[in-house]
């Protein structure tokens, strides 16, 4: 399939020059350069600006509640490993409700993708601060300017474990989408933070502000290395772009005995004898 | 006397609740009926534990007040048991202060000294006791011996069989009754409420199960987890409850049977994962052992006060399937059933339990009917033609109910959207819609009735008294039938959606008296606002504790 | 013609949501009374929004079907809306196509040309359409430029004024009608409910207010957030719904008046915490806005939906109130009665909403009244003689009521648990502290059920059908009901709880028809709940908008 | 007050040995060498067998629900900030249920004293896995070994922006009380982990573990150096003890206006003169 062929037919309603524009275009790219089959991707969805790129692939989808979209996932990949799963979501979404599932889903290391767009700023709900809100923006929630420090996800994602750390941008669209293609190759939890320019409510965080600060990592960058990857995430002023950190660990459906060969989806669902189990009952 | 009631406490950590049940198939192993029930505090160390066995040569069905043997295995049971003066009372009197004020048929065994002069470890007072109750009672000494075999780890078993016949030498004489063992009944099976639960969901084929651990609800979860790999399940403990439902849902949608479980609290975490299984229509299975609350209130006893929670959890309003069964049967088969009904109407199934039915053990014939069939309901199959085409996955296909597709299938391609939506999944708000979409849904209703257990009267029919009733409240009143005749009972095994017109019928000419375990009474609520019968009569407990036999005969003796 | 309405609509981001509020504060200051009501998805740019003013010089209270004079900023607004002979419709005919087809009356101004000419930005086309509508109706010009003045940052005003003038320019007829602006209307208020429940919330002397957005509640914490420093007030928009409702509680048992709000699926996220509130008896208030669900549902839609939901929230059982104002006066009076009522008798307390009442403007003459008061209940002042000393902050004071401690005072040591509790708060899980505290909580009902409103009927004592109402169905009923005697409605501002006993003499009599927007008709279910009166004939909408006065009337020309 | 009279008169019911018995013993005696009145302490616990700590202090306290200790602490200190407020939770609460809250909860550095009492273990609940359980270990939720990933909590604080991390030991209870003291002192949220064996189903992380690998920072180590603590919080073999890192940083109550001078508490809670808002309705 090509990447056109991806499209569902439903035109974006998402703000002309809105960033989640080009992440479309990449994840449309990546599953064609990949030589996917729509009918094998599942695409999980959170609720946002960035939840709403599920009607726009012509894929399986999940739109699930805010904050869900990873157990959703886990649940989808566990049952039926075969698929390939795609989760997007906010930096609300993700963050700031669905921080204790990302922790989690990190620990797991399942193999899924996991896109975080992180336009700092609430989009569909019109312009609240979020997680990754810089100090002193003032927002309809914080009129007198955020007081809470801005998180940084990466940081927290590496130091939780995640076995794949990279940072995307929406204004390099085909860096971008190389980017979700080695995501969906490695098999582990691939997590992408993608800049995510909001036109209509992110003040600062403009394709102008990122387009002077970006940089795209090289061959010479060792993505292997912690303490490479650490000071990456923890870098002021300029802003890398790239896997920041990857290294091989045990992919979580791997650990489960139960699905080595088949998918669960194909071994359950059949009536079971169990008068072996009744029988220690007696 | 037609039941005996045997009990053992102490102290938490004391191993009471293993040398309880283990009691209790000793029993049954000797051909009785028994019904076991634990009672013990939220805490590790430290708290009183206890275990009441009913038994009988006659089917028992639940726990009586009365105790007729106590064993003590310290002196905090006397702080904690009225004792009377017909109680045979086991213990190592020389231990307890005062004892010579205690009245009651007194059966010494020195323990401590036991334990001295044997160098035997403080857990095996356990087995002294059990060694004592089962000379006591009549226990072939071999099934108690067998028993220790098959529960402990090998290099313990021979101290505790020679623990266990110290307790023997001080305990001749065999209490009298003239209960005849039952030889069938030594084939039975003796297990608690949740393991009904855990076995009819292996049965049902359930693929995934996901939940965080909670009192009572917690050895669903232990149980799957110990046969995950043997029968190819993926049990999972999440971080939270909302990450346990909203797993089980991904699951189901991806195809396979799921389910969670949890207590109230849990079930309050889940609240919004409900609404999303029902917008999206996806299957799903919730088994709920109730314990009192609000809040964290007394995780380890009993309550029936989540009905109208289940009835109404979640925003806005959607087809729910509630089943209450009684007994370890009803149990079972409705679990095995509920994914039935999940797959075939593609919406949320509760299965209610409560502490007191989780956690008991009960004593069945067999679980293993012929005629159970698994009915995976309505699922596209595939177009192999047209792989990527998207399809109608909300378009009403029968009965209100449209087809599944797991994702994978050819020409299969939807959205599952938490959001009001077209036939194909994708976001829609307009008027024509969405009143399409509640009523075909709502339409599921009219055929989910015809397939759901009317309540049923048990009993003479035309008794002085109707008691009316859900869940486990039909045990005491099985027991309590068997000494009077002056009333019968209704039992609802289902509550939701059933056929009220018919529930009428059943209810004409009777007097009747709601009997719950909660406070307002809330299957009466139900009831008016279904059928608007107000039963005005209620009989409701809500200390934690089930309703207890004698309990059950005085109201009805009092005549109300 | 009594009253006549106005409608602006264009693709979202064209700021009709900012031009259409402004307009009915311009009608209200000419001197007549104004509703407006907005329609947007769940989308930051391109969904079709509208806006929809009724206004007339007697009181109006709700919106019409019909539109009479249309403003169409866009061609996208022709496939959203009817178009009828009778109305009168602004555009710019020459930028759409097929404009021949379209019989109406037409005001054709040339905005794009207007645009192009005064190079103007195309956010003025708001500003152009203002002015023609105004001079249309006659409205003077000094209100519009004053109201825009008010809005605009400064550099743009004159440019938005000159904008104006030129929409003036191209309509010089005035709408004909009778109407008398009443002098007196010029000084009333034009506000949301939100923004009713927000003023109540401060005049109350809340202190912390914590959640999570969620439309239709995002602008109450807007709103306060707005003017938390000026007030003293502490607003949080915390990481969910949960920490939302848990703050909250934190802040009240800290002593502060504290509030939460959001929508269904949030709620579903404080379920949990909801029962701790009840457990510990911390005052809480909770505004909750209705939207359709299930799970996210219609986000920025309409429905009455959740009533059953809050009466059954959280599991077992406890005391809650849930008041359902009608109308801003009933908001504001009812927010502010909430925080005395959580405080005297330690329960959380509901204020519902939805979205038609949260997020629509009405006309209020003042909020402003004599002898509104604070009472914060009964609070232990403390003991200097014993400063570390627990106290039975659980022990029965007054009513089935105890007396609350704020941390910090001498000799009021207590532990506030979400377990069950002694008097001090220490865990206890006996029976008799069970029972004993199960029914001193329920007690309180008793006092409060004398405190809330009973049901109130509006219309003529004697009419032919009488609807039962919650909430903001009020509206569309007092609205209808200038234009029939046919039918009387009585409101519930209050479900709970309430003596209903009472209700049924309200009843007694009456054909009773239930009109909700919901689909199963929820305070009819309750209505038979609580008194087994069966309300057999109900007009449901759910479709996510509310009920249109039209629908009123024909279902009661039908005569059903 | 001495130690002593911060007893509640409650008997523990912890097992014997446990290790709450330390934490509860450097809980009083920091509040007594700090001379404290128990009037003016909260002890915001939450639910597991850390969470009874509630029972036996004679302070102020509120049991919260499972995981939910932080914003009832939030609350509470916001709301009277004059109040000492010392939350204890157990490993399950804080990281699992609660991993949102905490994470939320560094952003903002209010003025709380945040004490995990970190068993690796549930133990209340009879012992299943906790996110800091190893893997392999076999428990009833995890009956063929634990496959998820054990989490780092200190790492992930730091890396949230955590500006007091330290870490107790149960077995050393003066160090521990010194600790607790400089948390209740330090003007932020101060997070201390505090290694806590369960004597009933912790089966590794026994005293003896512990006793062989802890060791204590000392006057040497440079708590001010985020790449010292992320070093400390990363070793491998060897278990540091102590103040890991501490950094001064704005704390949150100081950031609201609202209450420079005044608590809320006394601030409001009476009638205002709404006449200025509503003539904006006009
Ligand atoms: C439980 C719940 N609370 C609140 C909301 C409302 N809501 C929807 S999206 C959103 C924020 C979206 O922000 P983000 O995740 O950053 O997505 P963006 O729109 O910026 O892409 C909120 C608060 C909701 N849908 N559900
Ligand atoms: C919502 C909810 N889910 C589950 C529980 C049951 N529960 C109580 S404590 C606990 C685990 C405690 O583990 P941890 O926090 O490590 O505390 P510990 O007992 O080890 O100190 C669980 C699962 C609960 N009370 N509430
Ligand atoms: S609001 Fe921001 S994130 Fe949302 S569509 Fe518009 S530009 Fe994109
Ligand atoms: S179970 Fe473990 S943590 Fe709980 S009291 Fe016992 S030793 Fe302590
Ligand atoms: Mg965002
Ligand atoms: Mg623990």
């Amino acid at each position: 399939m090509k990447a056109m062929e991806f499209n569902s037919g439903k035109i974006p309603v998402w703000c002309p020059g809105c960033g989640n524009f080009a992440i479309w275009n990449a994840i449309k790219g990546a599953l064609a350069d990949l030589e996917l089959n729509g009918k094998d991707v599942v695409n999980v969805s959170g609720i946002g600006c960035s939840g709403k790129m599920l009607n726009h692939l012509r894929t399986y989808g999940f739109h699930t509640l805010h904050g869900r979209t990873l157990p959703v996932a886990t649940g989808v990949k566990l049952s039926n490993h075969k698929l390939t799963v795609i989760v997007n979501g906010g930096d609300g979404d993700g963050y700031g409700m669905g921080a204790g599932h990302f922790i989690h889903a990190i620990r797991r290391n399942l193999d899924i993708t996991y896109l975080v767009h992180d336009n700092h700023i609430y989009g569909l709900t019109t312009g609240q601060a979020s997680p990754t809100t810089d100090k002193g923006l003032k927002s309809k929630s914080t009129p007198s300017g955020v007081i809470d420090e801005p998180l940084n996800p990466l940081a927290v994602a590496l130091n939780a474990g995640a076995a794949f750390v990279a940072r995307g941008y929406s204004g390099e669209v085909e860096h971008l989408k190389e980017l979700i293609k080695e995501g969906i190759n490695f098999k582990g939890f691939a997590y992408i933070d993608i800049l995510q320019p909001c036109v209509t409510f992110g003040k600062k965080y403009s394709y102008e502000y990122y387009d002077e600060r970006i940089y795209k990592l090289d061959e010479s960058y060792d993505c292997t290395s912690f303490e490479n990857a650490l000071k990456k995430v923890w870098e002021k002023d300029k802003i890398a772009l790239g896997i920041i950190y990857k290294i091989q660990k045990d992919e979580y459906t791997s650990l489960h005995p139960q699905i080595k060969e088949k998918t669960l989806l194909e071994t359950t669902g059949k009536i079971r004898d169990i008068s072996e189990e009744l029988q220690s009952f007696k | 006397m037609t039941v005996l009631t045997w009990k053992i406490g102490g102290p938490a950590g004391f191993g009471i609740m293993s040398a309880g049940p283990m009691f209790a198939k000793a029993l049954k192993r000797s051909g009785y009926s028994v019904q076991g029930y634990p009672e013990y505090p939220s805490i590790i160390r430290g708290g009183y534990n206890c275990y009441h066995i009913t038994f009988s040569n006659e089917s028992v069905f639940s726990v009586y007040k009365r105790c007729d043997i106590l064993v003590a295995l310290d002196k905090v049971v006397f702080d904690n048991e009225d004792i009377t003066e017909n109680m045979t009372v086991i213990a190592d009197f020389d231990s307890i202060k005062l004892s010579e004020d205690i009245v009651c048929k007194k059966i010494h065994i020195p323990i401590k000294n036991i334990l001295k002069e044997n160098d035997f470890p403080d857990i095996v007072k356990n087995s002294i006791a059990l060694g004592a109750s089962a000379k006591l009672l009549g226990v072939d000494e071999n099934i108690v011996f067998k028993l220790f075999e098959e529960s402990f780890p090998a290099k313990v078993v021979n101290m505790n069989i020679e623990a266990a016949k110290k307790g023997m030498q001080y305990c001749e004489n065999v209490i009298q009754n003239n209960f005849k063992p039952d030889d069938k009944v030594k084939d039975y099976l003796v297990m608690t409420g949740n393991e009904a639960i855990a076995t009819g969901a292996i049965k049902a084929g359930v693929g995934f199960y996901s939940t965080y651990p909670m009192t009572p609800a917690s050895s669903i979860l232990h149980y799957l987890a110990g046969v995950a790999e043997k029968y190819g399940i993926i049990v999972k403990h999440t971080e939270d409850e909302i990450a346990g439902i909203i797993m089980a849902i991904g699951a189901s949608y991806a195809g396979v049977r799921a389910m969670t479980g949890t207590s109230g609290g849990g079930l309050s975490l889940m609240t919004e994962g409900v609404g999303l299984a029902a917008m999206i229509e996806t299957p799903l299975v919730i088994a709920l052992s109730q314990r009192p609350g609000p809040a964290t209130g007394m995780p380890t006893w009993t309550e029936q006060s989540d009905l109208k929670f289940v009835m109404n959890i979640s925003q806005d309003e959607f087809v729910r399937i509630v089943l209450t069964p009684g007994d370890l049967k009803e149990l079972f088969v409705m679990t095995f059933e509920a994914f039935n009904l999940a797959d075939k109407y593609q919406v949320p199934v509760f299965v209610l339990t409560d502490k007191f039915l989780s956690e008991s053990h009960f004593c069945v014939d067999n679980l293993e009917y012929d005629g159970l069939e698994i009915d995976r309901g309505y699922i596209f199959e595939g177009d192999e033609s047209k792989p990527m085409d998207f399809f109608p996955r909300y378009k009403e296909f029968k009965n209100g109910v449209a087809m599944r597709v797991n994702p994978g299938t050819p020409g299969g391609l939807f959205k599952a959207p938490g959001n009001e939506h077209d036939d194909f999944g994708f976001v829609a708000t307009d008027s024509k819609t969405r009143i399409k979409n509640q009523e075909r849904r709502f339409r599921k209703e009219n055929y989910i009735k015809d397939e759901l257990p009317l309540p049923k009267l048990y009993g003479n029919e035309n008794a002085e008294i109707t008691f009316v009733c859900w869940g486990s409240t039909k045990l005491p009143l099985m027991e309590a039938l068997k000494f009077t005749e002056k009333f019968n009972f209704i039992h609802f095994s289902a509550v939701n959606p059933i056929n009220w017109e018919d529930v009428k019928n059943i209810f004409k000419g009777k007097k009747l008296v709601a009997i719950e375990t909660n406070f307002t009474g809330q299957l009466a609520s139900i009831i008016a606002e279904k059928t608007g019968i107000v039963i005005e009569d209620k009989f409701l407990k809500y200390d934690g504790r089930p309703f207890f036999v004698e309990e059950i005969l005085d109201f009805v003796e009092r005549g109300r």
